[in-house]
């Protein structure tokens, strides 16, 4: 139970959905959910190396990192989907499309 | 003087630096500087002529300056028996072309600039022996080109000039995959002089990708040169830049770029790839025979005067090909024929320079009609042999000039052509002299319409051949004439250089050792 | 080196923070109007953070417990970086698109901007390298959405952040990956690992190249990783248009260079002439199919264009495939070649873009129409940007060619199996003259000539556009200083 | 004796004091008195007086093997050298004075004639552009410079003949002319390749001992004989070539006279002549054949023209054939012998004819006729009252042309029947040759007796124009008088006074020289031959020459017969023989135009298709893109790239801008695609 593929696999399923929902999903605040999904997925390789791989905290600062970058990028996306929506008044990705060929 | 190759290359660069700080609306004066610039070159270069030592075979006026050191390139220039023909005729075309462009008033000072800019690139590449220093000349050509069609040509001028410039550039491009392949295979340099040594040495027996190193650098550089010549398939530019580009470029265009596709093959693939000519010749002999007759065909068939002109320049281009083909009769295998070979190169060079003079010829006057009449259509004339008594002289003798009639230079060149390729390539001989049937039927035929028959009414106020083009035009007449009745000053110039020429293509070429 | 020794190296990215500190405050003080005036406390700075730069020496030492590396090859990016940016600053004073907005906060934007790039440069560690990215990244949403009002800004920004971050979440997954093989971040620990792993890992390995290319190539925009950038290009304010085409690019480049080659490469990478990959990874295959495809379908797709500037957009996708030619080769002379050549695209692109610039603010449109006739009515103009777009080409002679020419020269170089790559290359450039040349041709060959002669109105436009041609055209034939600044800066960290 | 030195010198002078005469009044001749016709005609004359010393000098000498010879270095490459040269013997020097005498009758006749003509001086200089060229044809030492005049001959032809270029008729001629001689001229030049190629060498002497020494020999050697008598057969107006010279006589007559009668054809014999020693019998057999053939094929065609000068062209035509006969059978000394007699009488025929329509012309103009043509037979008739100088100087010359004892044509055409004769007995499967030759004297006869009896007696057919004739100026009647002088025999026999054979000077200093080809007969055992057959020939000749002129008489001077009616008997003989074997139709029929049309699918192809369509797939491909993508909007750049290659880099960048949606997760998705592609790719 307690292996290092079990995380792996945990990892590789968030990775996909990630991957998935940044594909499929319409409304801009679910696609950044899907990139969230993504880095976690990500990080969840990082911890789980550090702890099996019997080496040292560099994964986890990684982490740590990663979690704070996270944070500021969301924050940024966020502030752009806002003013789409000002401008645009959807979230629909598919609509904002304008720019092309 | 001790620069005198340098003075001969930037001298116009210096015009056009001149020019630039004169104000736009003293076009006479532009005019002027452009006219004192090159005939200053063409004083030099004719100072040139007489202190040339024509018994050397071997380059002479060396000059060599530290330019790049860290990637081995070097500014050297020299000029040698092949060279200063070329060097001469751009000279005088580029002289002559000044007062061909005279009646220009559109830009006048971007056309002298451009103008200027165009001659040093060609003076450049044939006095360049610095491989980098070469390409870097060759490619300033396209640009002012591009512009001279482009804003003075005809009707069709931006299809022509970005067909000349693309045309043109995809086979330079390749020219210089072949100059980084030569220099990083032959000892890391660009000096010519040093390729022309270790190349032949350094790519015996190299194979790439199963082909051997010499073939495939060979093709690149053929095909960039042959765009330029242009070899038959790669020549459908070249009517159309003639056609739209303004008189004074289709004069520079037929009468000197044109032969440094012909340069280029015989300074570049002959001495450095020897092995490469002799695997090549048949070919070159075949693509000449096809130049001649489609050609040749094709002016047949053209109904513009210009058009006909520039498949001339096809045509005439083809024979020069055949003739170089005739350089491996010298070889052992073909029974050190080496009369051959000497009649053959030398027909070769001689008839890049008559084609040179002789196609100026025929565009200028083409030109003059054309700015009287406003069209070049063959059929739209007739009688004006009536009218204009001196220009019908003029074109008379350019159309004897280009159908190769004795007498005139071009005759003297295509025979020796003929009897050089004749002992190695009998068929392809055989069947091009039916060239010099088809180049009588063209010129003839289009005599006759132009100025043959009863008088058209419409041109009757046709003002006649003015003082200024016939200036332009008297001087390529007279070397015409001249060097078709006594050869030898042309052919003394270029003897030792020749022989030295056919001795390192067979002395270091052979058909056994690299394939 | 300890975190305390470290700072004695660390000057110019001091100087660099302390500018950001200066220009966020002195944002604050001024009152909207004059809150251009940021830009010169900011200018100041790079002005002497260059100074710090070229002062730092040719010392060769991991800063920071080996985060980052201080090398003159760093340090030569890091001057790519500060004249962009010092150019491009210089330039938004001139730019239409930036005067209905605050710009105070921009040029402190592109300061922090100039700072990831800084870290991306000189990281040696997968740490830094992922904080770089985002740094630059998040920097270049907000600078990309900058025009709030203007839709395509905002859709410019929006396809960026949500690019940006699903390659950078892809990069870091495969980054994760090769943490996990080797145990460590740093790239020379991680080269070792590599070197002692069996064939059998070579899949996972594979695996992590493709995740992290994916976030290189977003970076540089190579194929197919490309898709944001004509967009985002497009939507950008201009003058952004033209610092992302250089800079990141540049530094993208920079971390390419370093990365691939010290941790896939064999150990000896940038000590001997050329070197091979590490455990015969098929990574050099694939960077130059991709340079490959970069290069022709930046130049194909770019003929299509009406706008000149989503043409460039393109063309820029081009000039990094061109660049990438060079990756494959794991040469000295490859790596020297991408060198040049961004020096050399630094000035020609910023040029094009900033001659882009002036035009939409005279003529008030960027599409090739605009263009007509511009060449008579403004010959200076005119003559700069046929200059610049002969240069992009890569005619001779000017520095376009250069760049060209050592990076042909250094794929020849590599042996015959990469032949087939300069041939594209070479086709591809001869591509690429169709739409540079249409510039021209819309300036010069269409449209009525003019009488009158427009000089540029403002003497700023004039300096900075003659810096950028003054280079263009003198390093198209007199190119020693250049290589020989290059052969000053290739010197690189090679671990301890 | 004249010194080697002075030779030269006369040479030269003979050579270039037209070339002279050419440049000034090419240049300032419309300025000089007179429009300088003075400068051409002192030139000429002077040139005449130097070769008739020369021919003196001959005499004087007697020597058969006089042989002088003066080389310039004219191209030196190292290996590869031409060195111009002139070669005088005797056969050269009896050229010269042919040359010049027929051109200065020319040159003066044409005073007259080409009076008022509005390019007078031009006339002029081409006429002495002319005799320098054909001067240097004589002179010449080598094959080289030989085809350099060979040609300029060609060019001045082409300028005589267009001279009148206002007709369209005379510019078509003109150019026929040059282009029907450049496809012999071709033959000539691989001829000439041929020949240097196995020995390194133009000169006709070097060539000669290479033959001997069997360095060109066999099937090369024919071949090559063959190509060089191509030359021949263009310039001497041979079959199949024999098409330019009857539209030749489009030009002024006294140009006819000098150049389509007299002089340039003749080069083709001459060359033959000079290069007698080069044929090997294989060659030499082709060459009889085409020169017999033509003799009788174009005599039938003569029979039926009804323009004078016409009549005079296919006779010309047919003489030349009788001439290349002789030198295929190998008697050509008797081929040139005929030269200089025919040079005589046919000029004084052709002047003859000149003088008629020179009447016709003045009189029709002064009745303000200008739809009637005056060179037409038929409008003609009973003239020999009013010029009676033309009359019988004509008569004379068709005494001669018809081979009538006491006249020069009958011991040069006795020659050659007898030459023909021996080549028969000795080789009787070629009796083909001799039924030429033979059948070709009668006809002869017939058309040159028709054209007398029409233009000068029975009664005029147009009485309003008769009226009108009166007789030449004398400057145009004493050229007649000399030349019809010189069509007596005993100018040829001198010192001997027999009239039936022709042993005199000229057989005494014109010796032939042996084949060069080992294994040939020599010359003596050909003259042998030719002496056996002398009488049998003789008498043949005679009967069919009476033959045809009795027949001639009863047609047209007595009307005994109508030749309107027998000619529609003949009916599809007499079409084929008016229309000239409709050679004319069928060349343009079957050569000219194919050509033409050939040329303008070249040319299509090259311009319409090649270029527009670099490779026609490439084009294609690219329609079908256009088709797919439906939205092709060609702007400026767009119309830019029409060649295939660019259309299909078009096409292809449009569906990779298709690519580009606009749509963010679409990007996503080729990014993801992309990195699966890579890898599958990667792991294989």
């Amino acid at each position: 139970m307690d292996s290092l593929n079990n995380y792996l696999f945990v990892s590789v399923i968030l990775f996909s959905l990630g991957l998935f929902g940044v594909i499929t999903r319409r409304n801009g605040v679910a696609v950044l959910m899907g990139v969230e999904l993504i880095l976690n997925a990500a990080n969840l390789n990082f911890l789980a190396f550090a702890r099996f791989g019997g080496m040292n905290m560099a994964g986890h600062v990684y982490a740590l990192f990663v979690i704070v970058l996270a944070a500021a990028e969301a924050a940024v996306a966020l502030a752009i989907i806002i003013n789409i929506f000002n401008n645009y008044k959807t979230i629909n990705i598919d609509e904002v499309s304008e720019l092309k060929q | 003087m001790n620069y005198l190759l340098s003075w001969i290359i930037w001298l116009p660069i210096l015009g056009m630096v001149t020019i630039a700080f004169i104000p736009r609306d003293k076009s006479e004066l532009i005019k002027q500087v452009a006219a004192i610039v090159s005939g200053i070159q063409l004083l030099l270069t004719i100072y040139l002529w007489r202190i040339f030592d024509q018994s050397v075979g071997t380059f002479q006026f060396m000059e060599r300056a530290e330019w790049i050191p860290s990637f081995n390139i070097t500014y050297i220039l020299g000029v040698d028996g092949l060279s200063f023909p070329m060097v001469f005729l751009m000279a005088l075309i580029g002289f002559i072309g000044v007062f061909v462009s005279w009646n220009i008033d559109k830009a006048v000072k971007g056309y002298f600039s451009l103008f200027l800019l165009l001659n040093t690139g060609v003076m450049g590449v044939f006095l360049a022996l610095d491989f980098f220093l070469f390409y870097i000349f060759w490619e300033v050509m396209l640009l002012p080109m591009y512009f001279l069609i482009g804003i003075w040509g005809g009707p069709q001028r931006e299809y022509a000039a970005i067909k000349f410039f693309l045309y043109t550039l995809a086979g330079s491009v390749l020219m210089l995959i072949a100059i980084l392949a030569l220099y990083f295979t032959c000892g890391k340099t660009f000096d010519m002089l040093v390729l022309m040594e270790t190349a032949p040495v350094a790519l015996n027996g190299m194979l790439w990708w199963g082909m051997s190193a010499i073939k495939v650098i060979w093709v690149l550089l053929f095909i960039g040169f042959a765009i330029k010549v242009p070899v038959f398939p790669f020549h459908t530019w070249l009517p159309l830049a003639h056609v739209e580009a303004p008189t004074a470029i289709s004069v520079i265009l037929a009468g000197v770029l044109l032969k440094l596709g012909i340069y280029g093959m015989l300074r570049i693939n002959y001495t450095m790839l020897p092995d490469g000519v002799f695997w090549f010749a048949g070919a070159l002999a075949v693509l000449g025979l096809i130049n001649v007759i489609w050609g040749a065909m094709c002016a047949l068939a053209q109904k513009d005067l210009k058009k006909l002109v520039a498949y001339s320049s096809v045509n005439h281009m083809g024979y020069t090909l055949i003739g170089m083909a005739a350089v491996i009769a010298a070889s052992t295998m073909n029974g050190d024929n080496l009369i051959s070979a000497q009649a053959g190169m030398g027909g070769a060079v001689f008839q890049m320079f008559n084609h040179g003079t002789i196609s100026a010829m025929l565009f200028i006057l083409v030109g003059v009609i054309y700015d009287r009449a406003h069209h070049r259509d063959i059929d739209g004339f007739g009688g004006l042999a009536a009218q204009m008594p001196i220009y019908t002289a003029f074109v008379a003798v350019a159309f004897f000039a280009g159908l190769g009639l004795p007498g005139f230079s071009g005759f003297i060149s295509e025979a020796m052509i003929f009897i050089g390729a004749f002992p190695v390539f009998k068929t392809i001989v055989i069947i091009s002299t039916l060239g010099i049937l088809l180049n009588a039927a063209y010129f003839l035929w289009a005599f006759q319409r132009i100025f043959f028959g009863p008088a058209n009414e419409k041109y009757n106020d046709l003002p006649e051949i003015n003082t200024r083009e016939l200036f332009t035009v008297v001087p390529l007449a007279v070397i015409t004439l001249i060097l078709g009745i006594y050869p030898r000053p042309f052919l003394d110039m270029i003897s030792a250089t020749l022989n030295v020429l056919i001795d390192s293509v067979v002395s270091l070429g052979g058909f056994t050792s690299a394939f | 080196m300890s975190n305390f020794n470290s700072l004695a190296y660390y000057w110019p990215e001091l100087i660099l923070t302390v500018t950001i500190l200066v220009a966020v405050i002195a944002d604050l003080c001024y009152r909207r109007e004059q809150s251009i005036n940021v830009a010169w406390w900011v200018l100041g700075g790079l002005a002497l953070t260059l100074f710090a730069v070229r002062m730092g020496g040719s010392s060769v030492s991991p800063l920071f417990m080996g985060m980052v590396a201080s090398d003159p090859f760093s340090d030569f990016f890091k001057v790519l970086i500060l004249l962009s940016t010092a150019l491009v600053i210089l330039m938004s004073f001139n730019s239409n698109e930036l005067k209905d907005y605050r710009v105070g906060e921009y040029f402190s934007i592109l300061s922090i901007l100039s700072f990831g790039l800084f870290l991306m440069v000189s990281a040696i560690d997968i740490l830094m390298v992922y904080l770089a990215i985002e740094i630059v990244s998040i920097m270049s949403f907000f600078l990309a959405g900058y025009l709030k009002k203007n839709p395509h800004s905002n859709e410019a920004s929006l396809k960026y952040v949500i690019y940006g971050a699903f390659s950078s979440g892809i990069m870091l997954y495969g980054l994760s990956i090769l943490f996990g093989l080797t145990g460590t971040t740093k790239f020379f620990e991680m080269q070792n690992a590599i070197s002692s792993l069996g064939s059998d890992s070579n899949l996972a390995l594979i695996l992590s190249v493709v995740f992290i290319l994916v976030g290189f190539g977003y970076k540089i925009s190579a194929v197919p990783f490309h898709f944001w950038t004509p967009d985002v290009y497009e939507g950008s304010p201009t003058t952004i248009t033209a610092y992302l085409s250089v800079a990141p690019k540049a530094a993208g480049f920079a971390l390419l260079i370093r990365f691939f080659n010290q941790v896939f490469g064999d150990g000896t990478a940038m000590t001997s002439e050329s070197w091979m990959a590490v455990n015969n990874l098929p990574w050099p295959e694939l960077m130059a199919v991709l340079a490959a495809a970069t290069m022709t379908v930046g130049n194909l797709v770019a003929i299509q264009q009406n706008s000149v500037k989503r043409m460039l957009a393109y063309s820029s996708i081009a000039h990094a495939g061109y660049m990438m030619m060079a990756l494959p080769l794991m040469s000295q002379s490859g790596v020297y070649g991408i060198m040049i050549y961004l020096v050399v695209y630094l000035f020609m692109n910023l040029g094009a873009f900033f001659v882009l610039i002036y035009v939409q603010s005279e003529v008030g449109g960027e599409t090739f129409n605009d263009f007509d006739s511009l060449g008579w009515k403004m010959p200076f103009i005119g003559i700069l940007m046929t200059l610049f777009m002969v240069s992009l080409t890569g005619l001779p002679p000017t520095a376009g060619f250069i760049g060209k020419f050592y990076i042909f020269a250094s794929v020849i170089e590599a042996g015959s199996q990469y032949y087939w790559l300069a041939f594209v290359g070479a086709l591809n450039s001869v591509v690429s003259l169709y739409y540079y040349i249409r510039v021209v041709k819309h300036m010069y060959l269409i449209g009525e000539r003019s009488e009158s002669i427009g000089l540029p109105s403002s003497n700023l436009v004039t300096l900075v556009l003659i810096v950028l041609a003054i280079p263009t055209f003198i390093f198209g034939w007199y190119f020693g200083p250049l290589t020989d600044w290059v052969n000053q800066s290739f010197v690189i960290y090679q671990g301890m | 004796m004249i010194a080697s030195n002075t030779i030269t010198l006369f040479c030269l002078l003979i050579l270039f004091l037209p070339l002279v005469a050419f440049v000034i009044n090419i240049f300032i001749g419309k300025r000089l008195p007179r429009e300088g016709d003075w400068v051409s005609v002192g030139a000429i004359l002077i040139t005449l007086l130097l070769s008739l010393i020369l021919l003196i000098s001959m005499f004087i000498n007697g020597d058969p093997n006089f042989s002088h010879e003066t080389v310039l270095p004219w191209i030196d490459l190292g290996a590869f050298k031409i060195d111009l040269g002139i070669w005088v013997d005797n056969i050269t020097v009896v050229m010269l004075v042919v040359v010049a005498l027929i051109s200065s009758m020319t040159h003066l006749f044409s005073i007259e004639y080409m009076k008022g003509d509005i390019r007078y001086n031009r006339y002029y200089a081409y006429l002495g552009l002319f005799t320098f060229s054909m001067n240097g044809i004589v002179l010449a030492n080598n094959l080289m410079s030989l085809y350099i005049f060979w040609e300029l001959v060609g060019v001045s032809s082409y300028l005589l003949i267009g001279h009148w270029f206002e007709k369209h008729s005379a510019a078509d001629a003109s150019k026929k002319a040059f282009l029907t001689n450049r496809v012999g001229d071709i033959g000539f030049f691989i001829g000439i390749m041929l020949m240097f190629t196995a020995i390194n060498s133009f000169n006709f002497q070097d060539l000669f001992d290479g033959v001997n020494q069997g360095l060109m020999a066999g099937n090369l050697l024919t071949l090559a004989g063959i190509a060089l008598f191509m030359g021949a057969v263009g310039k001497s107006s041979q079959f199949p070539l024999h098409i330019w010279l009857p539209d030749a006589m489009e030009g002024p007559t006294p140009v006819s006279a000098l150049m389509h009668a007299a002089t340039m054809v003749a080069a083709g014999v001459y060359l033959t002549v000079r290069l007698f020693p080069l044929f090997s019998p294989e060659a030499l057999t082709v060459i009889a054949y085409v020169g017999g053939f033509t003799a009788l094929f174009a005599a039938t065609i003569a029979i039926t023209q009804n323009d004078i000068k016409k009549v005079l062209a296919y006779s010309t035509v047919s003489q030349l054939g009788y001439m290349i006969l002789a030198v295929g059978v190998g008697n050509y000394v008797a081929a040139f012998f005929h030269l200089l007699t025919h040079a005589m009488f046919k000029a004084c025929l052709f002047y003859g004819s000149g003088s008629v329509i020179h009447a016709m012309h003045h009189s029709l103009h002064d009745i303000n006729d200008h739809d009637t043509d005056p060179q037409d037979m038929r409008n003609m008739g009973g003239f020999n009252s009013k010029m009676p100088i033309t009359y019988w100087t004509m008569a004379i010359a068709t005494l001669a042309i018809s081979g009538v004892p006491l006249f020069s044509g009958f011991l040069s055409k006795d020659a050659i029947l007898a030459g023909t004769l021996s080549f028969v007995e000795h080789h009787p499967e070629h009796l083909l040759l001799a039924i030429f030759g033979f059948g070709a004297a009668a006809i002869t006869g017939f058309y040159m007796f028709r054209l007398i009896f029409m233009t000068f007696h029975g009664k005029p057919k147009m009485p309003a124009v008769f009226k009108g004739i009166h007789e030449s100026p004398k400057l145009m009647t004493y050229p007649l008088i000399l030349l019809a002088g010189l069509s007596f025999f005993l100018f040829y026999t001198l010192p001997y006074f027999n009239p039936f054979s022709d042993h005199g000077w000229f057989t005494d200093l014109i010796k032939a020289k042996d084949s060069a080809v080992p294994g040939s007969l020599t010359a003596a055992e050909i003259y042998e031959g030719v002496h056996h057959a002398h009488y049998p020939a003789m008498a043949l000749s005679l009967i069919v020459a009476s033959l045809g002129i009795g027949l001639s008489y009863l047609f047209y001077f007595k009307q005994k017969f109508s030749a309107k009616s027998w000619s529609k008997r003949m009916g599809f003989l007499y079409k084929l023989s008016l229309n000239k074997y409709f050679f004319d139709e069928n060349y343009n029929r079957f050569l000219y135009q194919p050509f033409l049309k050939l040329s303008r699918a070249v040319a299509y192809l090259d311009w319409d298709l090649y270029d527009k369509y670099f490779i026609n797939g490439f084009g294609r491909v690219t329609r079908i893109f256009s088709k797919l993508t439906g939205r092709m909007d060609y702007d400026g750049l767009d119309q830019i790239l029409v060649d295939g290659i660019g259309r299909s880099m078009q096409g292809l960048g449009k569906r990779l801008k298709q690519t580009q949606t606009g749509r963010l997760q679409n990007y996503m998705l080729f990014a993801l695609i992309g990195v699966i592609v890579i890898l599958v790719f990667q792991t294989i």
